[in-house]
């Protein structure tokens, strides 16, 4: 990866953009205009932004329900996302999935999935019908360091690796499942190895650090479509908020925070990079936000007579 | 042209003919390969399609299904066996939680056209994990639909429904009936998902029931018939959704029901059956309607023991007398 | 002493008591220790009685639900927390095919005294994956129990009495009642395992309900009082055994049924309930019997669609005047 | 461990005892005396005997639907499993288990357990209670190769590696589940080595000659039982028959079978320790078995009115 200014500037765009998208809907929350699990990327921005640039719009994103990140640096318009937060007919997925369930057939956004290790199995049989298709294309799913003790986790690697399929796994290692420190549910903490002992392409990155996810990810992405299958990066990275809106947060060291504060993505990659135009993107995103709001605002509600509308498909649809 | 097959021929060359007219459909699951498929369904196939589309997975249901899953949101058209109602409970929550949630949850952009079969039922003293029924209970499940073929023309033919239709649904093969023989007619025109069928016309009685228990309910028609009693017999075919239409029709007709299924009562298809005919047919019932399902217990090994779980021809005797003495 | 308190005070008490008498007593669950326990249940339990028996687990369901039944088999009185019913789906083959079975299957030999406490219930715009009701399907199943504290009293007393069980129990309690308020008498005797309760005396119309849509239902009982319709109110408690006796006999002095219960529709305990009356007390009904249930959805994010999808007491009110204009 | 002929007739002994039984149970299934699944250890019984062993009479044992070999080593009376198999109540299940299910509270035999993986969960709860209980144990929990690819296997393996827990883990690794080689199964082949990516102490073993997994087996409950937690063991073994009674064996090839029949582990036995006298056993075996076979016939079946009976406990019990 060549990396250069420009990619600086974008990376820290799209990463500002995320943070300043999510801090608006923390005061959203707070306003009781957004409700139900809102859980907040911030601090994790460099894994999203740095894995997304490796793709191009063929390929499929599997998420999880701290998703915003995901689908803002995918390209699904921010509008469409705060209106969904929303609860409006406007937003991505017309008000019925939330914060934990954008979904974007356009930027094929596949979702947002609250079931932690859920999406890993989507993820690998949508690998699954490229390869059989011979179509190009790669599918990355992400997850936290919780859905490795979940038995899906371990199936779907088998699978992936087993079946060679053009997959990037991509664990975002924040150290806590909820309130459980992964040294409390891992009898090996690092989740590379255990990617690796089933015969992956595996590598643990410095997820606060876009450059070195960047990097990892477009080489993952290049072996991935030499046909090599799957590929696994573990970044290491760090929540700075609370697990949802509803956590205390006893679990985990005032200081410890304070110390991954440091390594803020946004602020390494200026230090980096000091010819980016942090002005300028805040005031753009200031704009990019404010409108998403005023379009959640303005947006409708889904008619209740639609209630049972889309739990089967409309007749005709094949 | 007609011939007469057994079940397992019928599934077999319907999945044959799937296969060869449209290439988005494969087959995966437990021993579908080398092994030929745990009932002998898909024996030769792997050599006729190749390792691509007969493809034999570990034993991870739930990984499996959920690629299923994911394959149909990728455009194929995946047919997933998994060996035995049973094992699906490893897969559940990829079945509920995603089969049938993403559609609705992504506000209508993203369907799954999946079809799930497995084998079903007990009988074969297989014993308590291994002779569930449980297509009842996933019926419960919005966003499924659940067939239940138990002729051999039902058995050729919803395999194709299901893989025309565009969201997920889920094919229970009664494992009792793969060796039965009948007739198949391939031109016949498919009866609908959703459609119950009438297999015995009658005006005393309705029994309503699906899989295994038809023929067991058509034994004790024929017994009845003999004793005076003109038993109507309803095929139900799908779970979900239930044909209320053809339902009601029959009760307005003969005004005394009983349902027969295999699952454990409490909790049973059969319940949402009652129900259903007490909201919209109340007032056509002579008399309370009843239920031969299988007795609440993990099933037993032991022939007898088993046997005395499942419904019997006797036991539909039985009840449909008790029926008929009500004024 | 009585006291009034939290239905979130009445576990912990419950639970706290628990532990305290009964060494082989231990909680094991996500985020049961240092977090808290998701919904504050078990805050500080860490402190007072150590990792040992405060239990974080691993995001494995199936493990540590299987891990609880051995340990059950083992001689402990595990307390296993599933955080919500919507995860219990992924531990759904070791409730069934061990913990409900291994007793039978192994003649008599291995009781598993299991206590599963799980959250349950949709309104709070969780959407589709973390808000299903699922109690009234857990209680097909044979060789469990399945309890559904509504009550301040009731979440204090089941805790105990599911200890005391010699055989597995799932208690369902509804995230949306643990700010709720109420009396708790530490000293009453409790009522058993499989007793419904009387909750409101009525002469016109029954209501079959359980959990949180006992609220509802009493709110719309109050509604119907001042319209000169007096509604007898039971709280189920037990969805198996569920308690005929008790539902017979108001049956048989309102002859008017309506149930009311947060599960989908089709296949709902409502349906079996309506069948057991169909089956009892058929000549008692002067009008067909109603449920009020959640719309067959996925449950959307949406407040509006949400609440548009669960019982509300005005569907109670409507649906229970439909029944009063039968004849 | 010290290999003596003592040991050495005691091995034979078992092993022939599982042999003949089973041969007799073929000879049931085709009189229709024995019915449902029947799955033969035939081959592979080194691997049990060589375990129970290193056991004492309070360790416990979950094992498979393929278990009379665990439970005839284990010293279930082989009346009662005979007439468990017949369907009578003077079964070991009261007949309500069948060939799967043979259940023994007496040598607290756990089963038989007919869904694959599903018993490793229960014996992780086992070692877990012997732990709270301070209770000097040792689970054992038998488990075949086809296990190894379901989630709950790898669920347990981190539950038993993360709680130090007295367990031991022995895998039947025959290469086939049913009919799927393992190889189509596992993109990592070698077992011990996925259970050592858990942080488990792991071995692989030859599972065909008894001494080798003798062996393993006594060092490995020496070391559980000093509190160093799991040890697991994978046995390299082979299923001489097919995979149950319905099984047309077209997934491998008759050269394999043969050239795995060299390794009969009677056979290895008996060339290591020629002072084993096998026709005396051979003759107590037959008496043996065919006690077990009368005692089955002579069996009588539960009342249909106890049908119900053990879907509850009996009131009063706690
Ligand atoms: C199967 C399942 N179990 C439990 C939960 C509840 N839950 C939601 S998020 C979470 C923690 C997941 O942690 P991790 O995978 O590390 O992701 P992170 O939240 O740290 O991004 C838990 C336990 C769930 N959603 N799904
Ligand atoms: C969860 C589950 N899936 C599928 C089956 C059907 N089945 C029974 S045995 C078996 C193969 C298991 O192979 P392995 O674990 O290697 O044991 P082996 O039979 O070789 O001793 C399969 C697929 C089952 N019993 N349980
Ligand atoms: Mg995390
Ligand atoms: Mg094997």
């Amino acid at each position: 990866m060549d990396m250069n200014l420009d990619l600086a500037n974008k990376f820290y765009r799209q990463m500002l953009l995320i943070r300043r998208f999510e801090e608006k809907c923390v005061e959203m929350y707070s306003k009781e205009k957004i409700r139900g699990f809102l859980h907040l990327y911030i601090g994790e921005e460099a894994v999203a932004v740095g894995v997304m640039n490796a793709l191009t719009s063929d390929d499929a994103i599997f998420a999880t329900y701290r998703e915003h990140g995901q689908a803002l640096a995918r390209g699904v318009p921010p509008n469409k996302i705060m209106a969904e937060m929303f609860g409006k007919v406007q937003g991505c997925s017309r008000g019925r999935g939330g914060s934990m369930h954008l979904f974007d057939a356009k930027t094929r956004f596949y979702g947002g999935s609250a079931i932690v290790s859920g999406g890993l199995p989507l993820a690998v049989g949508m690998a699954l019908s490229d390869q059989m298709m011979k179509r190009d294309r790669v599918t990355v799913c992400f997850f936290g360091d919780g859905a490795v003790a979940e038995g899906e986790f371990h199936e779907s690697l088998n699978l992936a690796s087993l079946w060679k399929l053009p997959i990037l796994f991509i664990c975002e290692n924040n150290l806590y499942a909820m309130g459980t420190a992964l040294k409390f549910t891992e009898s090996e903490t690092n989740i590379s190895l255990k990617a690796a002992s089933y015969r992956i392409d595996s590598s643990q990155v410095d997820g606060m650090d876009i450059i070195t996810v960047a990097q990892a990810a477009q080489e993952a992405v290049a072996k991935i479509k030499n046909g090599n299958g799957p590929v696994f990066i573990e970044c290491l990275t760090y929540r700075f908020r609370a697990h949802s809106m509803f956590d205390a947060e006893l679990y985990r060291d005032k200081t410890e925070v304070a110390v991954w504060k440091e390594k803020d993505p946004l602020v390494i990659l200026h230090q980096q990079w000091t010819g980016i135009n942090i002005d300028k993107y805040e005031n753009e995103i200031a704009l990019i936000i404010d409108e998403a709001v005023a379009f959640a605002e303005n947006g409708t509600l889904e008619s209740i007579d639609d209630l049972e509308k889309y739990v089967y498909s409309a007749e005709g649809v094949q | 042209m007609n011939s007469i097959i057994t079940y397992r021929e019928a599934v077999r060359q319907a999945l044959r003919e799937a296969m060869e007219q449209d290439e988005r459909v494969f087959l995966m699951g437990e021993d579908v390969g080398h092994y030929g498929g745990s009932y002998a369904v898909s024996m030769g196939f792997l050599a006729l399609f190749g390792p691509q589309r007969i493809i034999d997975t570990p034993l991870s249901e739930s990984a499996f299904t959920g690629a299923g899953i994911g394959a149909a949101l990728g455009g194929m058209r995946p047919i997933v066996e998994i060996m035995t109602v049973n094992f699906s409970l490893l897969a559940l929550d990829q079945i509920m939680n995603n089969a049938a949630t993403l559609l609705h949850m992504s506000g209508g952009q993203f369907n799954v056209p999946l079809v799930i079969r497995m084998a079903t039922g007990g009988g074969k003293q297989l014993a308590a994990q291994h002779s569930h029924s449980l297509e009842g209970w996933y019926a419960h499940i919005p966003g499924l639909k659940v067939l239940t073929p138990a002729t051999i023309q039902d058995a050729y033919n919803m395999l194709g429904l299901a893989l025309r239709d565009p969201d997920p649904v889920l094919i229970f093969e009664n494992s009792m009936l793969y060796n039965t023989k009948g007739v198949l007619d391939p031109q016949i025109q498919p009866l609908m998902i959703g459609k119950a069928r009438v297999q015995r016309a009658g005006k005393d009685l309705t029994i309503l029931t699906y899989g295994i228990s038809l023929f067991k309910s058509l034994e004790a028609a024929s017994a009845l018939m003999k004793e005076g009693i003109d038993v109507e017999v309803i095929d139900l075919r799908s779970l979900r959704p239930l044909d209320d239409e053809t339902i009601m029709k029959s009760v307005a007709k003969t005004h005394r029901v009983l349902i027969v299924d295999e699952g454990w009562k409490s909790g049973s298809i059969s319940a949402e059956i009652m129900a259903r005919i007490n909201e919209q047919a109340f007032y056509e019932l002579d008399a309370p309607m009843q239920r031969v399902c299988t007795v609440e217990v993990p099933i037993p090994y032991a022939a007898h023991l088993e046997q005395a779980a499942l419904p019997q021809a006797e036991k539909i005797i039985a009840m449909a007398k008790k029926i008929m003495e009500k004024q």
